[in-house]
Parts: C-alpha cells; structure tokens; sequence
C-alpha cells in the first residue's frame, strides 16, 4: 500500500455529561434544612476535644468521638470575620451547570461568631480593594418562599 | 516463615436500591464503627493505616476520597486510595503488612450506583478512539462475551439462569443482601431481554452499600481475634481491553491470577482443596466461566457445572453462599464484600448460610469490561 | 520476607502545553519505553504496573485498565492508585510496597496526565463536596492563596521573596530540556505578571503540562543484577489531613500541618537530626512560590521564618548548600499525575549523578521527594545512594 | 437526649441534583489518524502489521500488546468480514442517537488477526448467525471517527 505520508493529526471532540443526585447525609441535610426554615447557620462540637464542625458532622474527625446529639447544634453567625478571600477574574467552565462562571466572582472564608470554624461562600462585594482579611461580614439569605434548603439560600456575605 | 496476614474483622451495610440518607462518607463510617464494636480496637492509637477503594466517576467527584479521613480517624495519619475493585485494596492493604512497613490497617469500599446513569459512567471505561462513540457499555459487552461462550460450548440460557436462581435463592438467607428471592428458571427467561442473552434478572441490580475489612500481622491478629482468617494466597492479572484482541469465550487473566494464587497458598487441586467461593460475577454466565478461570473445570464446562449441582448449598463446593453479586452488591464494593463473605464463613459467622467445616476459601474480584482485570485471594481458616 | 527496593530505571517524557502527535496511551509508552531502556530491561522483565492520576482530567474510567496496550501491564499484575496530587509519589510508594512486601521483584510505576484535553481548573473544582462548597471553589488555587497569604503575614515574607523563587526556578528549567515552562526570567519579569488570584499571580502558580513519567523499581537481589547504579528507597511516610485541611489555625489552637508530621516522623525514624546537613537535595513538590518557602519549615528544614532567608541566601539554589527542585519543580512543570513521580525520578538522577545540565553541584548521597495534594495531604520519600 | 437519626427519620433526605459536564478534546496520535484518514478520505479500513508476531491488528495501535513493539507498518484491509459475536440491544444506550432494538457485533475482517466492533445494521435481528459474512458500510458525509463507518450489513447471499 502506497505510503501517502500523512501529517495530518485528527482530534476528537466528545461532551461528558453525567447527571447525579448526590445524597447530603442526615447531617448535611438538616443544616441545609435549617437554613430554609429558620434561616440559621449551625455547627456541632465533639464532647471530648471540643473542635466543631460546620456543617455538623456525625463524626469527630479528630478523635472519631460520635457527636449524636440535635439539640448540642450551637448557632453560629449570621455575622462573621473574614479569614480569607479570592477573586476570580478569570471565568472557566462550572463543571456542575456547563456555563462560564460570570466574573467577576469573589469567594470568602468566613469565620462565623460562635464557632472556630470555615465556611466558603459568596461575597458580595467583587472589588478586591474593598476586600480585606478579617472585615466583618453578614449573612444575606434568600427571602423564605423561594428557600429551598440548599447552600444557595445564603445569597451572599455582604461587608458590614 | 515470613508474617502472615490475618483478616480480623469484617462489616457491611444492608446493600438496598437507593440509600438516599446516606452520604458516601456516612457509608464508611457506618462500616468502621462496626469494625470498632468488634474488635475494641482505636482508629487512632491502633490502626496504622487505612486503604479506601472508590471511583472518582461513580462518585462524581475528582479524589473521591476526600471525605474518608473524616470518618476513618486519618486526620494527619497515613491513607490512600487504591481504583478499580475493593479486592485490590485488600491487595494492597495485605502489602502494606507484608512490607513490614505498617502492622493493622483498615480497608473500606464504598459506592451508591443509585446516584448516577451506570451506562455512562460504564462507557467511559471503553476505548475512546475507536470505541466509546459506538455507546458500547459493560452491558453489551458482557452479551457479546456471553454470546461467543456459550456459541462456542453449547452453554445454554437456562444453564445461565440456573445461575440466577440459586443466587437469588441463597441471598435469602444473608441479611445484607439487596434482593433475595425465590425464583425459576421461567421467571429469568422470561424477564425483559436487556441485550440478548442477558435478561433483566441475568444483570446485577444497581445497589449501594459499604464494607470494611481489618487486616492484622500475624501476632497481632492472634489477639485481637480467636477466629484470625489468613491470606495465604493473591493473585491478580490484566486482560488486553478492546474486545477483538481476545477469546471471549476464555479469561485468560483469571487464569494467570488463580494460578498465581494457587501456587502462593501450595494449592495443587482447586476442586478438592477448595471447601467455597465468593465470586463477582456481574452476569449470569459470568460465574459459569470465572468458574472455568478458577480451574474448577475445564473450558467450556462450566454449564456441566452448574446442572451437576456441585455449586449449589448442599453440593461439595458451595459457590456464592452470600447470593453473590446477582443479589445486588455495589460495583467498586464487590470484590471486598466477596473477601469479607469468605472470610465470615471461615469464622463460622454466616449462620442459616453457612458452608459446614469450612477451612480453604476463594474470594475474587473483577473490574473492567467483559471482566478485563482479576484478583483472586486464597483465605485459610485460623484458629483453634 | 520485607525486601529493599530500588530505583533501577527512569524515564520521562518532554514536558509542554500540548501534544496533538500522541494519544494518551502513546504519551504513556514514550515514559515506558525511556524508562525501560534506561534500565536494559525489556517488558517480560516486568511483573507488576502501578499507575495512577484523576480520572476526570482525561475522562477515562478504570483507565490502566483501558491503557494496557501502551503500559504493558497486558497478562501482568498491578492497579490503579488515585490520591489527588499525590498520586506521583503514591505511584512510587504503592511500587515500593508491591516489591517490598515480597509478591514482586520488578515494578513499573507509571504517573501520566495530558491536560491538554479538559479545563483543568474546571476538573479540580470537582474535588469539593456538591452539596455545601463546589460553587465556591477555584480549583487548586484557593487553597494556595491561602498558604501563601498565611506564610506572609506568620513570617514577614515579601513578594519579592516568592519573586525569588521562581526566578531561581526558571534558572533550573531552563537548563532542563524535559522541563515545560523554561524561558529565564528576572525578578522583575515575575512581579509584573498578571495577577491570578490574589496575592499569587501568574507565574507565582504552576502551569498546566502534558506528560509522564516511569520508574522501574527491583528488589535488593535484583537491582544490584541490573544497575550499577541503584537508588534505595530507604523510607517513605504518607500524611493526609482531614476536609478542612488545617488551613486555619483558630486562636487556642497550634498549627499543625501534615507536611510537619511526615517530615517529623521520617527524620526522628532515620536518626537525622539535622536535615539541611545530612540531605543534599530536595525535589519538592512546589506547586506555588511561596509554598516552596513555607514547606522548607514545615518539613522542619529549617526553623520558622527562617524560609525565606534561605533562598535570600541563596541556599536552596542549585549551586547552593541544599538545593531544592533543581530540576525547575512543579512550578515550571506540572501534569498533575506525573509531577509526583517526577519528584522521585529528578530526585534519583542527582543521585545517580546523571541530571545532566541541572546536576547540582554539591556531591548528591541522600535526596528528598515530596507530593502535596487533596486537602493537605502529604507523601515525603527518603531516597539514598547506599544501603546503610 | 433523641439521636440524630431518630430526629430526622421522618423527613425526605436532602439530596443535590447536579452534573458533571466536561468537554474533551482527544489527539488521537499519528496511527490513528492515518486509520481516520483512510476511512473518511478513501473509505479504506487499514490495519497494522507485527512482523515479530506475525499479526495483523485492527484497529491499528501503534504498540503490539504481545511483544510491545512499536508499529508503524499499515496494511490496507478488505471491507469483508466474518462475524465472531453478536448482541442485540434492547436499551438505549449512553449515545442516544442509536434507537433500540439493534445491534453491535465483533467483526473478524479478512486479513486481521484480531476482531473489529461496531453497530450491524440493515440486517433481520431475527436471523443474525455467529459467522454469518458481513461488510462495511460508510456514510456519504464523513468525518474521520469511527461513526464514518456506518454499520456492517450481512453481505449479499451469504445466510
């Protein structure tokens, strides 16, 4: 067979699109629930060495002490001290929806009072020099009816 | 004589058709703690390491073992995770102890097929030059393996279904499995074609689930428990991939891997020696050829087989006391709750599905298309 | 019996953006075949394959399954290991056990990623939990901003320090023909880049490669058969933290980081009491410019603050007295799945004397090799030139 | 003091719908190129050749998975074939354009040494025989993936 030397490199394109429905755990889920209902944020703490955990966990992952107990949830927030933040000025593909991330998008670790613990969630604010570690930040949640006890019934942490 | 490595303990969840209550983390903390109440032993001051199984597709997320350190006390101590099937983490877990490098460590599996399309996440495991736009999955591709082999060897489909029944049969005594019942052979016959052969009933269901198995050195696991299992045999081999490179109407990786199982655990006659096997057998005429690749018969008699009755409860070689995976056992799961149903029946655990007097036991495990790779474990009853 | 194993073969591919001439397979046997060659053996001389990376950056399930064609695990044993960044050195460690504990004699360790054919950042988003924070997370690099911005306000380093860093970085790629990014750049150069997420511009941060990397590892009895110059795996420690990652020290609490506790651990167990002397290079996995600087002192190389000054000094640099990443690190060459092997592989040839351009100058008996990856997790490898 | 379970037994568990979706773009490699070439440009199927082992593979990898040589050897190879196993699907499958029932089987092309897989079509699912003579059909718009084949169809007289 004539040897035609071809150069040419063939590249295959294919779209992955896998659909799920991941379980959130009884824990997960009754945090999320609480956000819908009473629109409160709320961490548990181990019995023994005392480290909490937001969302509440079953489980210390210190000392593997199981924490059982509903009515130990402490609330935590709606304010809070900022640990750390990012803004994104950069869009890329939001693997779980398929659109572009709309920037600019900033992200913040948020210290809630009444827990040492980190929560990442969405700022309000996306101008990175109004941004400064350790501002004090609130809680913005959607208005009740549209709640639907996922993460998102937290809009944002606007600056206080 | 070098260290042996002993199976302590074992646990497993309920496997059921959707677990929506759990999150895969709550699956493995439901498995250790069980290992916990057994043994006594501390995650953090006893175990010295820990090996997950789990896949990074099926749980839709990259490092899908992000959330076990949480639940398995590894907060600044050593885990890893191993891919494929749980028979490889207690593969791996067993060379961590052979190593010399760690003394007891903790294996768990975990998967929840209910939260995703298995057919999708199955085409991705094909070729994806030549193949994967074809929509091939581990399906239609099992069908055609089990097409050759039975055009080949006269197998027939009720041989294959009288698979089913008496898996579905013996799940009824084992109080994890998914979906035991008591089936004939119409009942699999006539159950919706999926791609011919394989019928509805001649498919695993989809299932969630956990398992979790403690390894122990030799010494160790002599304290820990009276009733220590030994492995005193491992085995696992490759297969090639595309489908047209190989015989499907053979496994000549599950072959390699028994034969190199057999020779570590001095087995010269699998059929005498061998008192049950726990299989992954994801179809039907799966268990009728891996039980040629285990060389409990020759090829192509793997349909004599299972009409001698040999493989039933009440034969001399029990295969699948548990119901096996056609009860339903998640993929991923598999081949460790195979390990931990053979271990609980060498500790004489199994109650109503007990083997009798059983010392010398097979576990094996399989991952990839038309069960492309194997592991197979030869267990030893221990104790008094 | 436990047996020690040895490094006897090392092969790499070059490293760059993209690779449009080879399939994923191919990239992998370009890896192999170097690898194999390296060490005069032939495939049949193999008897086990480890090979490990994130499924999702190429989007093949159970792929070492899919790749036995290219890797030649075809009729042999092995699997597949996946722990995020660290599954380089994973790789290694997952090898060093299938021999050490007596099944094997010859492993093929094997780390491979083209991220060439999805969007990374998009890939390692998905490490995150859907329910609670995937919609917050920038891929890898949230969690190096925080590093970084950390270090700097625990220690007083400047960005000109992290600036430092990856200048010297560029020095070493730039004398590496398989490194991806190599082009020399100036203090200046690097503090003009465009800032990617605060306070880590673009060349403060790792770039995305395409490449593999294979090691062939042999027992005691067998490594002295193959090479005259066999690399020992004297000891390996793996570390891993929990979701949160430590990343935070709340008032009351004492850092503590899995990077200290392995470099902790494998010290107090081979008796070194001070690692900056009896080590003579380290091959860390450096995906930042600051990180590099804050681990030297996690890993307990030197004491707290004391990171930045080092490379001040010019310490770390390849002629320096503990030279770090000479082969240019993850900072100038990063597939992911590869980088932690890499480590290994570079880490062995200053060993071996045989780096080549990027060979330090200081006489190579003891070498580190560190993974980084998940939330903090930590892989750190103790490799030697003799036994004892 | 009620357990976390005992709380919340009653309520439906939580559960966060979502996807995965990533977009791939795989270089096939030099070999496989050449193979796409050959069926959209001439609607040719070439294999490739292991002198050491004396095998004809196809499809073409440039790696022999007996005695891992490279290969680079093409050989042009008869659209014919004979047919090793067969399925018929009664699902749809994750690639939604092929509509149940139908068919996927392992060709055996004449000349190669190893089976080729792909869709069956313009054929009774009734009357499809392991080793029945089978041949390629090719689409009229081509593209250079392995869909340029369109299925292969029971040759002519041969049942």
């Amino acid at each position: 067979m004539q040897q035609k030397t071809t150069d040419e490199l063939i590249t295959q394109e294919m779209l992955l699109k896998i659909p799920y429905r991941w379980a959130a755990g009884e824990y997960v889920g009754e945090f999320l629930r609480e956000l819908r209902h009473s629109g409160r944020i709320y961490a548990n703490k181990c019995p023994k060495c005392g480290r909490f955990r937001c969302p509440p966990a079953p489980v210390c992952s210190r000392c593997h002490t199981r924490m059982e107990e509903r009515e130990k949830w402490v609330e935590v927030g709606p304010r809070g001290t900022l640990l750390a933040f990012f803004v994104a000025e950069q869009s890329f593909l939001v693997p779980t929806t398929g659109d572009m991330l709309e920037i600019p998008f900033s992200v913040g670790v948020i210290w809630p009072d009444g827990a040492p613990v980190a929560l990442w969630h969405k700022l309000e604010e996306t101008n990175p020099d109004k941004i400064k570690v350790g501002m004090r930040v609130e809680a913005v949640f959607k208005p009740e009816e549209q709640r639907q006890a996922n993460i998102f019934d937290i809009l944002y942490f606007k600056t206080v | 004589m070098p260290q042996r490595v002993g199976i302590v303990a074992v646990a497993q969840t309920k496997y059921e058709a959707a677990k929506p209550r759990q999150h895969l983390s709550d699956l493995v903390l439901e498995v250790t703690d069980k290992i916990l109440e057994e043994t006594g032993i501390s995650l953090i001051d006893d175990v010295d390491s820990v090996v997950s199984c789990s896949q990074d597709h099926w749980d839709g997320r990259t490092i899908s073992s992000m959330p076990i350190p949480d639940v398995t006390g590894s907060h600044l101590r050593d885990e890893s995770k191993v891919a494929g099937d749980g028979a490889y983490a207690v593969l791996y877990g067993m060379m961590h102890i052979l190593s010399g490098h760690h003394d007891i460590v903790l294996v768990v599996s975990h998967c929840s097929e209910s939260q995703t399309d298995g057919r999708i996440i199955e085409n991705c495991a094909i070729d994806h030059i030549y193949h994967r736009m074809l929509g091939l999955d581990f399906l239609s591709c099992a069908a055609m393996q089990a097409n050759r082999y039975m055009h080949k060897y006269g197998i027939s489909r009720e041989q294959c279904a009288k698979v089913v029944v008496k898996n579905r049969g013996n799940a009824k005594n084992n109080p994890y499995a998914q979906a035991p019942a008591k089936l004939s052979l119409e009942d699999v016959l006539n159950s919706s074609m999926l791609a011919f052969p394989i019928t509805a009933l001649d498919a695993k269901p989809a299932s969630d689930g956990a398992c979790a198995i403690l390894l122990a050195k030799e010494d160790k696991a002599k304290k820990l428990t009276d009733k220590p299992v030994w492995i005193k045999g491992v085995g696992n081999c490759y297969d090639a991939h595309f489908l047209g490179d190989r015989d499907l109407s053979a496994c000549d990786s599950l072959v390699s891997a028994s034969k190199r199982a057999y020779e570590m655990a001095s087995i010269t006659n699998p059929g005498k020696e061998i008192d049950l096997v726990e299989m992954s057998e994801m179809f039907s005429y799966q268990e009728l050829l891996w039980m040629e690749g285990l060389g409990f018969c020759d090829r192509g008699e793997g349909g004599h087989l299972i009409d001698s009755g040999t493989t039933q409860m009440e034969g001399n070689l029990p295969v699948n006391p548990s119901g096996g995976l056609l009860s339903g056992v998640p993929v991923t799961v598999a081949g460790m709750s195979r390990v931990a149903e053979a271990a609980l029946q060498l500790q004489g655990k199994c109650g109503d599905r007990q083997v009798p007097e059983a010392k010398i036991a097979i576990a094996h495990g399989t991952a990839g298309v038309c069960g492309q790779m194997h592991c197979v474990l030869v267990l030893e009853k221990g104790g008094k | 019996m436990p047996q020690r194993v040895a490094i006897v073969g090392i092969g790499q591919t070059r490293h760059t953006s993209r690779r449009p001439d080879v399939n994923d397979g191919e990239l992998i046997n370009e890896a192999v075949s170097a690898a194999l060659a390296d060490a005069q053996l032939t495939m049949k001389d193999i008897e086990t394959v480890i090979i490990g990376n994130m499924e999702f950056f190429e989007g093949h399930h159970l792929n070492d399954a899919m790749l036995v064609d290219y890797t030649g695990a075809r009729g042999k044993s092995g699997f597949k290991m996946n722990t995020g960044g660290t599954v380089g050195t994973m790789n290694v460690i997952s090898g060093w056990y299938n021999v050490a504990s007596g099944l094997f004699d010859t492993c093929l360790v094997i780390g491979w990623e083209k991220h060439d054919e999805a969007p990374t950042t998009s890939c390692i988003t998905t490490i995150t939990d859907p329910a609670i924070d995937r919609p917050y997370a920038v891929g890898a690099l949230s969690g190096l901003a925080i590093i970084s911005m950390n270090y700097m306000t625990r220690t007083g380093c400047k960005v000109e320090h992290a600036a430092m860093v990856r200048a010297q970085a560029s020095e070493n790629a730039s004398r590496n023909p398989n490194a991806h990014v190599r082009d020399r750049l100036s203090v200046e150069d690097i503090l003009k880049a465009r800032m990617v997420v605060y306070p880590l511009n673009l060349y403060f941060l790792c770039p995305t490669s395409v490449g593999a990397c294979a090691t062939v590892l042999a027992s005691e009895v067998k490594a002295n058969k193959i090479t005259k110059k066999p690399v020992w795996i004297k000891d390996h420690v793996t570390v891993h933290s929990d979701y949160s990652g430590a990343l935070f020290t709340f008032p009351g609490e004492t850092r503590e980081t899995s990077h200290m506790v392995a470099g902790r651990k494998l010290f107090q167990r081979n008796h070194i009491t001070k690692p900056i002397r009896e080590i003579q290079v380290f091959e860390m996995y450096d995906p930042c410019a600051f990180v590099q600087m804050s681990w030297l002192e996690d890993f307990g190389i030197c004491g707290e603050g004391e990171g930045w000054r080092l490379v001040e000094k010019g310490v770390t640099a390849r002629e320096g007295e503990f030279p770090v990443c000479p082969s240019g690190g993850v900072l100038c060459t990063n597939a992911i799945g590869d980088s932690g092997t890499l480590r290994v592989a570079e880490a062995a040839l200053q060993i071996r004397g045989d780096a080549g351009e990027h060979q330090v100058t200081r006489d190579v008996k003891t070498a580190l090799a560190s993974g980084y990856g998940g939330s903090y997790w930590t892989d750190l490898l103790l490799l030697s030139k003799t036994l004892d | 003091m009620k357990k976390m379970g005992q709380e919340t037994a009653n309520k439906e568990p939580i559960v966060t719908p979502g996807w995965i979706i990533m977009p791939y773009r795989y270089s096939v490699g030099a070999l496989a190129s050449k193979f796409f070439v050959e069926l959209r440009d001439n609607k040719r199927i070439i294999g490739v050749r292991c002198s050491e082992c004396n095998r004809v593979i196809v499809p073409p990898r440039s790696v022999c998975n007996k005695c891992f040589r490279k290969l680079h050897e093409c050989v042009e190879l008869d659209c014919k074939g004979t047919l090793l196993t067969y399925t018929i699907v009664h699902y749809t499958p994750s690639c939604e354009w092929l509509k149940p029932p139908f068919a996927y089987g392992i060709i055996q092309l004449d000349g190669a040494d190893t089976g080729f897989t792909h869709v069956l079509g313009e054929v009774d699912l009734d009357n499809i025989r392991i080793g029945m003579r089978v041949e390629a059909m090719f689409k009229d718009k081509r593209q250079g993936n392995i869909l340029d084949i369109q299925y292969f169809r029971p040759l002519a007289g041969s049942l």
